[in-house]
């Protein structure tokens, strides 16, 4: 039996044992009824407009360089590996390109992309 | 040529999930559960890529895909306005042409798929073990150019994306 | 600019950070806050009505009802006020006395407010180890008054009760105890890079702002304005003491809430002195009051330092035994004034720390 | 200001399944964890939900301690303060958000009958108006060690819910 | 330099870790209560005389006192202290001069029904007064209430 | 001090001759006056800092006792200001008073701040309405709030059974 | 015997390209497409990962492509949606009804 | 005797069912169940205990007792509150996304449990040996991320809406300088493999040769957790609960287990990556080589408690700005460092 079904046989029984606890809870908890009740909660208070709302992220540029910066790291990861049995040509070689990247965070930093807006 | 029953069973199941949920993520209206479909099926592509032995491409599959490419997405759909979040993703007028071009692709395809002798050139020869450390040799050996090609574009879509975005940035500030 | 929509989120009634029933309506464009509307009054109880229908005497334990974390200086004010009304003297160790219940409750109220602080700014041991020292003065103040938190101490004339024996040394005790414990709240909490990060030129309050709005107590100072009743226009027996007022420099959270902790090491300081001098002091602590208080028609209004600000009341009387009208000033309130012009701009965190900053009290706020 | 409008809808509980055994279990865990919701009104809120978690009182030695600002998590409303006319209609919505089975204390005068201000124009004559309350708490404010004894005559009424029949 | 506030602050709570702890185990142990402590009313009730001062004092009119005559002495037929309206901040105990109303140090007072709430101090039937002195009373009280304890005014 | 204040206040009634000052030294200035008075303090006194703002009704004796509301209501109203001046260390409590029926004033958030809640608080309880106010509605009450509880003619049931 | 040949892999990466390109020309929503546009990538990832296991096992080719492909669907994914964003605000004080695909 | 008594245990029901005649396959799946329950129990038990030693330090701490009543010390508190929260009502307020609300707290506890499978509690003691398994772990940890988001976005409540914008953009913020600080450690080792990692640390543990990278990784993973001083997410004081504030009951209870399952996550990776796993140090090999995991697990762990009841809250862009001005610039310089450091080294001979 490969290892990767051992995984799945974790995922499946992960994803069980939370909606077991889930239906288990279902079954055995008391409910009422009131009027409020199935209000979404704020404070006490009734919500004032849409809750669905565009929101003004000033993550996105936090999310863009995560992006980027891990898409890296699946480069980096391989050679990191073979780093000892690589000679200093594949070092420099990664030098390289890490210091591409670098010059793209530098930018970005200048830019303010890591600024809060 | 694959053998084990449980590996044709595994794939059936995965491209059932593959297929079904990409046709949730064109068929639901909210763009939200479109994401989160996408999710799932990049989730089961990484299962097909292991059926295939790509072992590192199924964790960054699953790294990049559906742990930064999703989130980047749903942080686009959060900055954008839309009326009413249930009815954000619908057809547009031309989706009976769309579906008839589709359908012509796709036949196309098939055919061709079909007719082709990919059995022939099939061979039995197995993946090496250790994918990873092949790849990490190749990649700074044999790939190299295209190597810090891919540094440059991410680099360069990086920079791009900031500029088109840093507008947003400079009139932040009214 | 990406137009973002901006959205409206209640920030209370029910919520950890705004320490009671009070309600800031926030516009929030993201986490920046574009509008910060307070709304008050959810803990409105009438007591200016209340106290039309109660003989001056019995006026008292409502005064302590309202800024219940230091009642004693709410009990104080109003005493002097009517005294002022009446033109009664008072003994001297009455006056000792009061000062030394005031001086504990500002200390009790504003190591409340230093652990409440900690508390919003997410550090939840400062929150229960300030309440170690808030519980030892509480014992001091119960074994004095009865209660631990609502003194009615005060008395229209003098005080309730002489001190119990032995009293005045567990005082000195615990108030000698005490730097070493603000000594802790500065390692714990004040010295904190996080906690400093989060209250560093976080609220900006002008001082031309802090006047214009009337501002007052450690919100003022915290400006750099030195305007202290106790040193401006020294009532009760306070210039007797030699104590200095803190003042804050940028006018930032922190500066404010560094006031509050050297405004206590102040007051420690006025208690080793109080009770230095009331040793000295014996004779009555009640001045010859008649039974059934009618102070002559009139009116009177008499501010003193409170924890939170200047503290004012004001009566008027028309010759019965009941208050025609009384109406106090609330530090709280007032200082409430300037919130949404200090939170416009910042986040939704930074809005915890300025509420926090200005130390508010409900009961104190609705009236 | 019209209480009426705000009437506390018949409390219908019911369940999927109701075994006497089990519910005694349950009953067992629900009285060791009875988690209050973080909801000061006044000056009773300080003694009674920040006195009794002070170090001195810790109310944490029972369990006690978690305190769950929303109130679906929570199990306990403390009622501790002054209610006004402005307030009531939000502690009946939290109230009525709180999931089953949930709980009440008044603790403080006010918080039973409208205590001190009782008088007032303003202020609703306890939380009793609204709400249904399990344990009153006498006093103005309560030390913190008699909210604690209001907590385990809740505790007792949870684990046999007979003591308040007889 | 930056970092040491934050190895302070870790100093703090490990201290705290270990040093002693400050809780009173209640109810295992009991919490010292000073003797001038406001907890629960007592009513000494011979020592009463039924004079309303208290009542009087009292801001909010939690007291309730009802007396009849008897044999020329008030008797106080009933106490009931409201203490749900209660704000225990002893006006009552200071005005009583016959040292009858005082605190005990007991402070639980909780109860699962509001009708518990009250205490009730006294509440008693008036003996019947001699015979013989009545008859001579009689006549003299009649105009002087008897009963009601004089309540606040204008609530 | 209190001759510094003295001073002042025997300047005041040299440059407002309508004022009034009693013995406890507090002035009282007629409503149409008082934005120029009140700008006067601020500038030329340094009366910066508005301590209190705060009104008493005094309905004429008829209706305080409780009967007929008569349409021609002789009650005033007084509206209090206590100004304090941080650099001078004095204070002056400044008084107005308007007319029960239509108790209108101007605002005195032009000249100081600080008036804005506390003018609101007393209209509040008042109703006394400060015209020019910003932003001129209920602080502590509820909107749907019938009557003014500070008036002495306010009627309500207390919750005691 | 039932087994799973190269030709399955095709066809599953065949219909998920078809789906993908329905999505891209059937969608009003801009965000909408590049999920799809993403789809479409994937598909093609599927078709080089098969070959390489079928048909060059022994040196990786194929995976070292889907590696480049992945890193430029990446970069695609931030440059669409940035693209979309500098559109969306410089069309917004206009009409937003007029950008029929942005708004939805 | 005591060093493998677990993997007696599981060689004995290999062993048993094996002479049963049961197939190999089956046998192996078997074993796998096995090893499933018992890591499912080990996690439930840790988590329950967890939340009572997060207590009873925050006691300490606090110059108070904690919980000491339900149970000896208070050792069944964590049951108690466990119990009842099955027996809360699970409210679905009105305008959720239904499904997605009720699939977030079911799939929250799939990342974590996940995880530990490659996780090496002990020595050979591993349910999954993965080759790629630290690249496993980070692949399965970012999707909790996403999981979170569903949650907190589906409850339809603004509290939540922020706190799940802020959950994603922390954890996305912090898992970078986390993988890139231990390309350091992966330098110096070669492989991806969580046993060679530790067995790479037989002589120095990593804490000792790659100090910046421990400390990159350990704040990375404070912040990955959610915790003190990074736990804007549920940000009591500022969001009220973030994500869960409309879960109750078990939907709660879900996200509260996940959360002390991913401590211990994240103090196992501490542990087996810089701190040499289950590796004995000064040669104490008499005590068992899974003892002495969980001992520098729990120490870890006490770290993390001890930090959440020290330090006060950070805000939301001083937070993002650390992860990417301090600690990204600083695990990039730490690969070069680390890079040319191993060349010296080789150079010197060593
Ligand atoms: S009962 Fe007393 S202490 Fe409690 S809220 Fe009411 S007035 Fe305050
Ligand atoms: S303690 Fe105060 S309120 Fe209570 S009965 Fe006595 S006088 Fe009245
Ligand atoms: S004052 Fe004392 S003697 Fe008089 S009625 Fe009250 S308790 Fe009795």
């Amino acid at each position: 039996m490969s290892d990767w079904a051992g995984v799945l046989m974790f995922l499946v029984v992960a994803a069980i044992f939370g909606a077991g606890g889930i239906i288990a809870s279902f079954v055995i908890h008391p409910r009422s009824k009131a009027k409020q009740k199935l209000e979404a909660y704020e404070c006490g208070v009734p919500s004032i407009g849409n809750t669905w709302i565009q929101f003004r992220s000033s993550y996105f540029l936090y999310a863009l360089m995560f992006v980027i910066f891990d898409v890296e790291t699946i480069f980096l990861y391989p050679w990191a590996i073979k780093f000892q049995s690589l000679g200093s040509f594949a070092f420099i070689e990664m030098i390289i390109f890490l210091f591409i990247l670098i010059v793209g965070l530098w930018y970005a930093w200048k830019e303010g992309a890591m600024e809060w807006i | 040529m694959e053998t084990c029953i449980y590996n044709v069973i595994a794939f059936y199941m995965l491209a059932a999930v593959i297929l079904g949920s990409a046709v949730m993520i064109v068929a639901v209206r909210n763009i939200v559960h479109s994401v989160l479909f996408l999710a799932a099926c990049f989730i089961s592509m990484a299962g097909i890529y292991l059926l295939l032995d790509a072992v590192y491409l199924a964790i960054i599959q699953v790294l990049i895909y559906a742990g930064a490419v999703c989130i980047m997405i749903i942080f686009g759909i959060m900055l954008i306005r839309r009326a009413d979040m249930k009815e954000s993703n619908l057809f547009n007028k031309q989706t009976k042409l769309a579906a008839g071009v589709v359908a012509m692709t796709l036949a196309v395809y098939g055919i061709l798929a079909g007719k082709t002798a990919w059995t022939d050139v099939t061979s039995n020869v197995p993946v090496p073990a250790d994918s990873l450390d092949k790849i990490g040799g190749l990649l700074l050996s044999q790939y190299v150019i295209p190597f810090e090609v891919a540094a440059l574009l991410l680099t360069v879509a990086l920079i791009g994306a900031i500029m088109l975005a840093r507008e947003v940035k400079a009139d932040g500030d009214n | 600019m990406l137009r973002t929509e901006t959205y409206t989120v209640n920030f209370g009634p029910q919520h950890p950070a705004t320490h009671g029933v009070f309600r800031v309506m926030l516009n929030l464009d993201g986490e920046r806050i574009v509008k910060a509307e307070p709304v008050c009054g959810y803990l409105h109880r009438g007591v200016e009505k209340l106290a039309e229908n109660r003989t001056y005497q019995q006026v008292i334990p409502y005064t302590d009802r309202l800024d219940y974390l230091a009642a004693g200086l709410q009990n104080q004010g109003y005493v002097e006020t009517i005294e002022k009304l009446m033109e009664i003297e008072v003994p001297d160790r009455a006056e000792y006395l009061r000062i030394i219940t005031a001086e504990l409750s500002r200390i009790a109220s504003h190591v409340l407010f230093v652990g409440v602080y900690a508390l919003d700014i997410g550090a939840f041991t400062g929150f229960l180890l300030c309440f170690r020292e808030r519980e030892r003065i509480l014992d001091l103040m119960e074994e004095l008054t009865g209660s631990r938190m609502t003194y009615s101490y005060a008395r229209i004339g003098g005080v309730a009760a002489d001190a119990p024996e032995g009293w005045l040394d567990r005082v000195e005790k615990v108030v000698n105890d005490l730097p070493y414990y603000f000594d802790i709240y500065d390692d714990l909490i004040s010295g904190n890079e996080i906690f400093q990060a989060r209250t560093k030129y976080v609220g900006y309050l002008s001082a031309e702002s802090a006047v214009d709005y009337s501002l007052s107590g450690p919100t003022l100072r915290g400006s750099g304005i030195d305007y202290d009743l106790r040193k401006a226009k020294p009532y009760s027996i306070y210039d007797r003491f030699n104590f200095e007022v803190p003042l804050g420099e940028n006018g930032d959270c922190f500066d404010r809430y560094f006031c509050r902790i050297l405004e206590m090491r102040q007051s420690v300081y006025i208690l080793q002195q109080a009770i230095e001098q009331i040793r000295e002091t014996d004779g009555p602590i009640m001045a010859k009051v008649p039974k059934v208080l009618k102070p002559p028609k009139g009116e009177a209004y008499h501010e003193i330092e409170s924890s939170k600000g200047i503290l004012g009341y004001y009566v008027v009387s028309d010759g019965s035994n009941k208050p025609y009208r009384v109406h106090v000033r609330r530090p709280s309130f007032v200082n409430l004034g300037f919130l949404d012009e200090m939170c416009r701009g910042g986040l939704v965190a930074d809005l915890v720390a300025i509420l926090g900053s200005i130390d508010i009290v409900l009961g104190e706020v609705d009236c | 200001m019209d209480l009426k409008n705000n009437e506390p809808a018949p409390s219908e509980l019911n369940r999927l399944v109701h075994l006497a055994p089990l519910e005694k279990v349950l009953n067992i865990a629900r009285a060791h964890s009875l988690w209050p919701m973080q909801f000061g009104l006044a000056c009773c809120a300080i003694e009674a939900l920040m006195g009794t978690n002070g170090p001195r009182y810790d109310l944490s030695r029972f369990g006690y301690e978690v305190m769950r600002t929303s109130p679906r998590q929570a199990d306990v409303m403390v009622v501790a303060g002054t209610i006004t006319y402005k307030a009531a209609p939000f502690i009946l919505r939290l109230w009525e958000q709180m999931s089953e089975p949930k709980w009440c204390i008044a603790v403080g005068s006010c918080a039973i009958s409208g205590g001190p201000f009782v008088d007032s124009y303003y202020v609703v004559p306890g939380a009793k108006e609204l709400i249904p309350v399990d344990v009153y708490v006498p006093g103005c404010p309560p030390r913190p060690d008699a909210v604690i004894d209001g907590f385990l005559r809740l505790k007792n009424k949870v684990l046999n819910p007979k003591v308040v029949e007889g | 330099m930056f970092g040491k506030g934050l190895v302070k602050g870790l100093n703090v709570t490990w201290k705290e870790f270990w040093s002693k702890k400050f809780t009173v185990q209640y109810p295992d142990e009991q919490h010292t209560k000073p003797p001038r402590f406001h907890g629960k009313f007592q009513l000494n009730s011979d020592a009463c005389i039924a004079c309303g001062l208290c009542a009087n004092a009292c801001p909010n009119g939690v007291i309730k006192i009802e007396s009849e005559k008897v044999n020329k002495k008030k008797y106080l037929t009933k106490y009931v202290m409201n203490i749900q309206y209660c704000l225990f901040c002893g006006m009552c105990v200071e005005a009583c001069n016959k040292g009858a109303l005082r605190f005990t140090q007991e402070h639980d007072m909780s109860q699962y029904f509001y009708k518990d709430i009250p205490l009730v101090f006294v509440d008693r039937e008036a003996p019947k007064p001699d015979p013989e002195t009545e008859n001579k009373e009689k006549d003299d009280d009649k105009s002087k209430k008897a009963g009601k304890a004089p309540e606040k005014e204008g609530q | 001090m209190d001759n510094k204040l003295d001073s002042v206040i025997k300047e005041l009634q040299e440059k407002f001759s309508e004022i009034k000052v009693s013995e406890q030294q507090v002035v009282t200035v007629p409503v149409e006056q008082l934005t120029s008075f009140m700008q006067m303090l601020k500038d030329e006194y340094y009366m910066d800092f508005l301590t209190n703002v705060t009104a008493v009704d005094y309905p004429s004796d008829k209706n305080q006792n409780g009967e007929e509301d008569d349409e021609e209501d002789k009650g005033t109203m007084e509206v209090i200001y206590n100004v304090n001046s941080i650099t001078e260390g004095y204070t002056l409590m400044v008084k107005t008073s308007v007319a029960r029926q239509n108790p209108k004033l101007p605002s005195m958030f032009s000249v100081w701040g600080g008036a804005h809640f506390q003018e609101r608080e007393v209209f509040d309880l008042l109703g006394i309405i400060f015209t020019d106010h910003p932003d001129l509605k209920r602080i502590l009450l509820d909107d749907s709030f019938k009557g003014y509880p500070l008036r002495k003619d306010f009627q309500w049931v207390g919750g005691r059974k | 015997m039932v087994t799973i040949s190269l030709t399955h892999y095709v066809m599953l990466s065949a219909i998920l390209f078809s789906i993908g390109l329905f999505g891209v020309l059937a969608k009003k929503n801009a965000v909408s497409v590049l999920i799809c546009i993403e789809l479409m990538l994937n598909a093609v990832n599927i078709n080089f990962i098969a070959f390489s296991k079928y048909i060059t096992p022994a040196d990786f080719m194929g995976q070292i492509f889907a590696i480049f492909v992945i890193t430029v669907a990446a970069a695609e994914v931030g440059v669409g949606l940035a693209i979309i964003i500098a559109i969306y605000r410089n069309n917004l004080p206009v009409d937003l009804d007029e950008i029929d695909w942005l708004k939805w | 005797m005591l060093e493998t008594i677990f993997i007696d245990i599981a060689n004995w029901i290999r062993n048993l069912l094996g002479s049963a005649g049961v197939p190999a396959l089956w046998n192996d799946t078997v074993m796998m169940l096995v090893k499933l329950t018992a890591i499912i129990v080990f996690i439930l038990i840790n988590a329950l205990w967890l939340v009572y030693m997060e207590r009873k330090v925050a006691g300490y701490m606090q110059a108070r007792i904690g919980p000491n009543r339900v149970g000896p010390k208070g050792l069944l508190q964590t049951t108690a509150d466990i119990g009842k929260l099955i027996s809360k009502e699970i409210i679905i307020p009105k305008n959720v996304d239904k499904i997605l609300f009720l699939l977030a707290p079911v799939l929250i506890f799939v990342p974590p449990l996940t995880i530990f499978s490659v996780i090496p509690f002990g020595k050979n003691m591993m349910a999954i040996d993965l080759n790629i398994g630290l690249f496993f772990v980070f692949a399965i940890a970012s999707l909790s991320t996403l999981i979170f988001w569903i949650g907190g976005w589906s409850s339809y409540n603004k509290y939540s809406l922020l706190g799940s914008m802020r959950v994603i953009s922390q954890m996305v913020s912090y898992e970078l300088p986390m993988m890139l600080a231990l390309l350091g450690v992966i330098m110096i080792v070669g492989s991806l493999n969580l046993s060679e990692i530790i067995l790479a640390q037989e002589s120095a543990w990593f804490i000792i040769s790659q100090p910046i990278a421990f400390l990159i990784f350990f704040i990375a993973a404070v912040a990955e957790c959610n915790r003190v001083p990074f736990d804007l997410m549920e940000g009591e004081s500022e969001i009220i609960a973030g994500p869960y504030t409309e879960y109750s009951g078990m939907g709660f209870a879900m996200f509260f287990l996940a959360e002390y399952a991913n401590i211990m996550i994240a103090s196992a990776m501490t542990t087996v990556l810089f701190l040499g796993g289950w590796l004995a140090p000064f040669g104490l090999t008499f005590i068992p080589s899974w003892l002495w995991f969980f001992v520098k697990m729990y120490v870890v762990i006490f770290v993390f408690m001890w930090l959440r009841w020290t330090y006060p809250r950070v805000r939301i862009d001083q937070l993002l700005g650390f992860g990417w001005k301090v600690l990204v610039p600083l695990s990039l310089a730490n690969i070069f460092v680390t890079g040319i450091g191993m060349y010296i080294y080789r150079a010197l001979g060593w």
